[in-house]
């Protein structure tokens, strides 16, 4: 596997589990198909298809998306043609950078067979862990409903796999949830998912779409996490969660993110003008991608009390 | 997505419709279409997503869109003067080889738009067809005078005989390939009477996020489960959908 | 007290704690100055001023405000002359609707002394207690940390209370917060408050603002609060969280809410517009506001699984 | 806040900077400011937020703001063609009553925006004056030829002296009012400057969020804690700044 680097003056490369990808882009899960994959080709560092189940998920009924002020909604209830399918098509997504696979189930033995399962080919850099569904055995909350179930799952995991692993967080209780996931083992922290949303059809007085917000509405709640659980691990935070500037990436990465992941944004914009932008900002001040982790001072505001 | 600035040719009102004509170089199948928005500033979040509409013409200099103004987006383009952001020709097309005899082609509403492009296809093709067009009222019937020879029904009569695009056509059964746009409502009622005909292509209308099958959000059912309508249609044969 | 009703054809009132209110509008706590308040007469049922505290507080540095896509954050630090002053001046919200009046304090005993003081005022309707601030007992983290801190507060409130009251909610841990609330005496929930959120100035490389999102952009969210502590609860559910046209009242209403707080939204529109359209919503239907009211049907797809 | 839609009556560029004139009835009082933006439906969400300027100039017909092209706000308005939404005038402007012998007005930069009004209000009270205008360089000094007699000074020296706004009006002790709008660390050098004079009023710049008093984003520290600036200010009493 031949890593793609961008001809650039620009130091755009950075360190992710001991390997150097060419830039910190990679797509969110669940928001770049194979069929699209091609072109972002030397844009993004790594590579993440969509969300794999035990089995086969035919997802919602439609509609599953809504647009909201600068977001969207989406229920799209993981479709996906099951792990087994799903790994032998995984070459779909090889454009000769790390190729990191999302894994979802509705108990922990599920995460952890799928993860034996997934870490045990070589093709797979590394694991996300999609925490943010239903937790069968308790009662339909999340894997993030708390530290304890965050725990739970990770070490699980932790145990049947060699492979780098990400525990992908939502935003509610994400410290106490990412400090149970470092220290059950996880190699990495994604941070966040969509934030639960409803929209209606006013007219017809239904709920339209009942799922996950995304986009730039949601990016400073994203960059509050990430400032928040950098602040609070050891192990590197890929950011997640409005992420559709250049500008964007470099303050992600100021708060502390290692890598940043482009979801709802590449549906509106392309990819290139994103990294093109990251470039422009690291050109402009001078420094290299992997300077700007973490390099954000606090101001004098943001030691006072923060309600409104 | 990479949205391309392309420059506006033309603008003009057919009844209640636009039609928006903007520079465009590539190859474009009819029953392509295009996500297009007004303007994107590095993104626009007003309306957040581009909208897909079907290519209502293509001379290889010139794409054509066909638009209702339903909400935001179509409000914006409609008032755009100079450009507009469309991305390239997305989607599966109308299958148009191997049509042995006439072919229809029925429009309900704005989704005669990419009738204009398939009927200039299948005259080079030398595959003889006919157009029918269903529409709300007069005022959408506009579009049937770029039509010729169309024959045009009226929900309130206004226009043509009384009725849907159904009632215009009558039998479809002389048909060998049917070819139908418009709501989806509309597209099962094709379904229905088409009866098994060797070729029924129906143009589904979806939510889209993407366009180029990234969101999942488009699906429509099929006996193989719910499919992307942005990568595997928006034309599908009618047989395929689980309507 | 004279109650103001515009002349119109459609009924626009609602019923709060026993009383019509002339619309379901009012402002959201911290977003209408006495300066402004004549502003809205005849549009808002109720009026509601910024949070008051046991004494003064003199706010954070500035910037307070930073702006993001479809929203902004804010970063007060619950500025106001504390409870005295605070009840000296009240006539100068006085617009002969009622008043409710929006409570903090960083203990249970300082909510209770405050609740205690302002609902023996007569000209005092209802009282809002916002439970987004920091419990100092508890290291810091806010009173809407979890059930029994929410509860702890509620109950001791309603014991020196004949007062309506209304608990102010966060979205984190949003419906087990309003059930502890319910049980815990409180006539009415506020939901939510802003999402915590931060900004920075990329090219200083500092943070901005580190304080809580509101706006359009956090719509879909406190659609989906209001409309899962609706379910869950009884009492009346007051809408806050990016209520901007007249078309988000009917959504929120739809959702549950008996009434929706105008926040943000008012310092970019005229809430005369906002009342504008949802008048011209119920004409269109030709329903009364209190018959919107939990009036949602689901969606085939809001039953399904709602992950991405 | 309620916006009114206002008709643009031209709009000019005075070297880097934008001059454009709206109608506009009602009293305005200089140092007065609008919250304005290029449009709104029923919101805009890019940029949110309006934004503070003040009055260039007002004649009882037309109200013209000076501005900086800075960021998306100020660069949709200078493209505006027709119309903007602006705010009634808002804040307290300046005290121009009881001034006893000959005034000064200092602009640093767009700080210069409020002095052409007050300029015209002090010829009508009969209050002599000076301007002196400080700006970075002569791509933005080109307002200067709308204040004749001003001093000018530019930090590249490209035209006038070299220096700031305090270096092209020399010493303050001649006069017995000062008013002065700019950066606010060029305000503060001001009043230290100004070191007790009789008359000392500075306009201040703070980020905005409503213009009405309702946010309390735009405070400024006192002896008496924060203000809003939008309410008590933006024209401030040196002595009550507690910089
Ligand atoms: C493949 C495809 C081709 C299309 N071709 C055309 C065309 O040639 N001409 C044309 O006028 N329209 C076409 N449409 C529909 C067009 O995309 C919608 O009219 C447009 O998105 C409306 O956007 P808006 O912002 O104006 O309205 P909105 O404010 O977004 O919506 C107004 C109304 O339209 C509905 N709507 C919005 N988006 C869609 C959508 N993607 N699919 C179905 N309903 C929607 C909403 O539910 C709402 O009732 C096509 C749709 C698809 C999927
Ligand atoms: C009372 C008052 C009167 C003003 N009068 C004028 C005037 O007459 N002419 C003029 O050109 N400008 C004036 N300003 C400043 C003007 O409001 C800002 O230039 C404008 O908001 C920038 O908006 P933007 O969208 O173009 O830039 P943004 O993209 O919002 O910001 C660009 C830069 O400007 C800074 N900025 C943004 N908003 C403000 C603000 N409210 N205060 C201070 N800095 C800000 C940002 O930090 C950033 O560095 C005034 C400000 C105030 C408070
Ligand atoms: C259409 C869509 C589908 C998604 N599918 C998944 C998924 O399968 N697995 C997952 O972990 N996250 C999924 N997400 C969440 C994204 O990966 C991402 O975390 C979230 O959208 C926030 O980032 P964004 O604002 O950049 O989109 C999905 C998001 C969208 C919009
Ligand atoms: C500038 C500002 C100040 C606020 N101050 C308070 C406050 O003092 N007390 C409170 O309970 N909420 C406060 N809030 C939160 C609002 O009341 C409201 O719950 C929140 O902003 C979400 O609603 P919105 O999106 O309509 O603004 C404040 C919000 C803003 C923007
Ligand atoms: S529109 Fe996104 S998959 Fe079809
Ligand atoms: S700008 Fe909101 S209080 Fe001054």
């Amino acid at each position: 596997m031949v890593m793609e680097r961008r001809k650039t003056d620009v130091d755009l490369s950075v360190e992710l589990f001991g390997r150097r990808l060419g830039t910190p882009l990679m797509p969110a899960s669940g928001t770049l198909s194979k069929e699209a994959v091609g072109e972002v080709r030397g844009i993004y560092g790594a590579i993440l298809p969509k969300t794999t189940t035990p089995r086969r998920r035919d997802g919602n009924p439609t509609p599953r998306i809504a647009e909201t002020p600068a977001g969207m909604v989406n229920s799209i209830g993981l479709q996906n043609p099951g792990v087994e399918e799903f790994m032998k098509n995984l070459d779909d997504f090889d454009l000769g950078v790390p190729i990191l696979v999302s894994v979802a189930g509705n108990t922990t033995d599920e995460f952890r067979e799928l993860c034996e399962k997934v870490s045990a080919d070589e093709r797979v850099f590394a694991v996300e862990l999609n925490l943010s569904c239903p937790n069968v055995e308790h009662g339909g909350l999340t894997f993030c409903a708390g530290p304890s179930s965050v725990e739970e799952v990770v070490s699980a995991c932790r145990k049947v796999s060699g492979k780098p692993l990400s525990a992908k967080l939502t935003f509610e209780g994400v410290v106490g949830n990412a400090v149970a996931a470092e220290s059950a083992g996880a190699d990495a922290l994604t941070v966040m998912n969509t934030i639960p949303a409803l929209t209606v059809d006013a007219d017809a007085r239904r709920v339209l779409v009942k799922g996950g917000l995304s986009g730039p509405a949601i990016k400073p709640v994203a960059m509050r996490a990430v400032y928040d659980v950098s602040a609070a691990v050891d192990v590197p935070v890929i950011a997640s969660g409005g992420v559709s500037t250049g500008l964007d990436v470099a303050e992600f990465m100021m708060a502390g993110a290692a890598a940043a992941q482009v979801g709802t944004a590449s549906f509106v914009r392309d990819p290139e003008d994103i990294l093109g932008e990251f470039e422009g900002y690291l050109r402009k001040h001078g420094i290299s991608a992997s300077d700007l982790i973490g390099d954000l001072r606090d101001s004098e505001s943001a030691s006072g009390v923060h309600e409104g | 997505m990479k949205f391309h600035t392309v420059e506006i040719e033309g603008i003009e009102t057919l009844g209640r419709y636009v039609l928006l004509h903007y520079r465009w170089e590539g190859s474009i199948e009819p029953g392509q279409f295009t996500m297009a928005r007004a303007a994107g500033y590095p993104t626009t979040f007003d309306p957040f997503l581009a909208r897909p509409f079907s290519f209502y013409d293509y001379d290889g200099e010139t794409a054509s869109l066909l638009f209702e103004v339903r909400g935001r987006g179509t409000q914006l383009l409609a008032e755009a003067t100079e450009r507009i952001e469309a991305s390239r020709p997305l989607g599966k097309g109308f299958r148009v080889d191997g049509v042995a005899g006439r072919a229809v082609l029925l429009g309900g509403g704005v989704g005669v738009a990419p009738f204009k492009f398939l009927s200039r296809r299948l005259y080079e093709l030398g595959v003889e067809h006919d157009v029918a067009l269903g529409f709300e009222d007069e005022g959408v019937a506009g579009v049937a005078g770029d039509f010729p020879g169309a024959k045009v029904a009226t929900m309130d009569g206004s226009f043509g005989v009384r009725g849907t695009v159904l009632d215009a056509v009558g039998d479809l059964s002389e048909y060998s390939a049917i070819y139908a746009c418009g709501p989806n409502a509309m597209l099962a009622a094709v379904k229905r009477a088409a009866n098994g005909a060797k070729i029924c292509q129906l143009s589904v209308e979806e939510r889209m996020g993407c366009g180029n099958g990234s969101c999942n959000g488009c699906v429509v059912p099929t006996e193989r489960g719910y499919v992307r309508s942005c990568i595997e249609g928006p034309v599908f044969d009618a047989e395929v959908l689980a309507w």
